[in-house]
């Protein structure tokens, strides 16, 4: 592992949110570029290990391996989390490949009105406010978290299963 | 008596059309939307006790059906209408499918779930810069916080919808003191969402035979009487 | 990396404590001898990474590479001198006004999850857990540290300034 692999992996490993890319590009000393560069290293070599690098938008964090899930869960003597009911996984679903949207959009696909779900997931962190729309009223809008790909051990969200084609029933 | 289907097996009106229309491999078109339309209305009712706010939705789609089927009834004009209008059906149908699947593969990667390191490594206290705060921005933080929250408050909102079932025994119970006017009933309607609801239930009380409704011309009051 | 190795590694990782030996066999589901194997791989193929696995007694934990100690150092001091954010400030602003209270109270308090916030400050040692709730799970408390009431003067908690309307949750 180069030497800016590792300072960045235990950086990585102390910080308690996610670190954006300018924000390690500081503390190293090293371009933007480097670092990247650094840190694509640092997630191939991590991909066989029981770490996994996870990337949200700019910000970067060290998680476990989605692998080892229910030993961790075990270890941690962590009841497993109330499982998210069919409108949730749905809205969330929507939030995540259509997302940043405003919660009018959401209901409009959903054809129910999703606030009752949406506060869940705003509370269960899966979804977060992401500034707001440029139409009359600015309403806000919403996208998936850096929570939700750890819940679903995704390592970025480009890791999203594609969404089906089909254009007929 | 009604046989009672859980809402949770539909993920809403869509899913409950969805699923008609792939069960009976049926599409949306001219042709089915007068069976689709029976169908999705046979079984919203099936769905039996659900609360105003939901029944609503349902209602609302059914509504959209009855109006598409309406359309194939009237003169050729509204061909094209009717073809936009299921045009527009289908795509948001097919919209809804892609995320109800997407959906369902998420529910798959729910035992994927990792972890973040807790918090253990920390300067000393000697070493913490402890930051620049005006205490009473902390005051203004968290008033601002109570305030932001109040809108979620449910004091407004939180009015109190009767389920079909309940407005179904109230007609019953009123009934039973003699016959009763329509336009005096839907009065006592809180909002337009009773007033569906009750638009339901009396609809129910009809097709069960319980109930028997007359008018004695085009613009005279609509009355409802039990059956003998 | 083994399977078992890899499982270590994660398990290590959200510890927060060092873990013996006996209890890494037990939740990995290994015998002692197996698991001791794959810590010596572990130790090995860490060696030239950000992170190293230590062992005290029979009691092991991941740590950042001692050459690294000083950018780590410079991190999470940086982090510490930067600008709170505004969830930050409105997260301590509640743990200061409504604690000790659990991480759910102050989210539902929030109506978003505070998980991150939350970490930031009990790592920038403004809130400090405080013994666990009486409820079911013994969920744990939080309350502005003693370096925090320190910093700002205060004898104890009560000399916050006051509100400007009383209101209650």
């Amino acid at each position: 592992m180069s030497e800016l692999s590792a300072s960045i992996e235990a950086i990585l490993f102390v910080a308690s949110e996610p670190v954006t890319l300018g924000r390690l590009a500081k503390v190293t000393g090293h371009d933007e570029s480097a670092v990247t560069a650094a840190l694509h290293e640092l997630i191939q070599l991590l991909a066989d290990t029981g770490l996994r690098l996870t990337r949200h938008h700019d910000a970067y964090r060290l998680v476990t391996a989605p692998e080892a899930s229910e030993l961790v869960r075990d270890f941690l003597t962590e009841d497993a989390r109330t499982e998210l009911s069919k409108p949730a996984l749905e809205a969330l679903a929507i939030v995540a490949y259509r997302g940043p949207l405003t919660k009018s959009k959401l209901d409009e696909i959903r054809g129910v009105s999703s606030d009752a779900t949406l506060k869940n997931l705003l509370q269960r962190g899966l979804v977060a406010e992401h500034g707001t729309a440029p139409e009359t009223g600015h309403p806000t809008l919403y996208a998936v978290s850096q929570a939700f790909l750890q819940e679903f051990g995704f390592g970025s969200i480009d890791e999203l299963p594609p969404l089906q084609e089909t254009e007929v029933l | 008596m009604a046989h009672t289907v859980a809402i949770n097996e539909f993920e809403g009106p869509f899913g409950l059309l969805l699923e008609l229309v792939e069960r009976g491999r049926l599409e949306v078109s001219a042709i089915s939307v007068a069976t689709i339309t029976s169908k999705y209305l046979e079984r919203t009712h099936e769905l039996g006790d659900l609360g105003a706010q939901e029944l609503g939705e349902f209602l609302e789609l059914g509504c959209r059906l009855l109006y598409i089927k309406s359309m194939a009834l009237l003169p050729r004009m509204n061909e094209i209408e009717q073809e936009d209008e299921l045009r527009q059906l289908n795509d948001e149908l097919i919209e809804y499918r892609r995320f109800q699947q997407a959906s369902r593969e998420l529910a798959r990667h729910s035992g994927r779930r990792t972890w973040q390191r807790p918090v253990t490594e920390k300067l000393e206290p000697s070493e913490l810069p402890m930051p620049q705060l005006d205490l009473s921005v902390l005051a203004t933080a968290f008033e601002l916080a109570l305030k932001r929250r109040e809108p979620a408050r449910p004091t407004a909102t939180l009015k109190r919808h009767l389920s079909q079932a309940q407005l179904e025994e109230r007609l019953r119970r009123r009934l039973r003191e003699g016959s009763i006017e329509l336009h005096l009933e839907l009065d006592r309607c809180q909002d337009r969402l009773e007033i569906i609801v009750l638009f339901t239930a009396l609809l129910e009380l009809i097709r069960t035979g319980e109930v028997h409704v007359s008018q004695a011309n085009q613009f005279a009051p609509i009355t409802i009487e039990l059956r003998k």
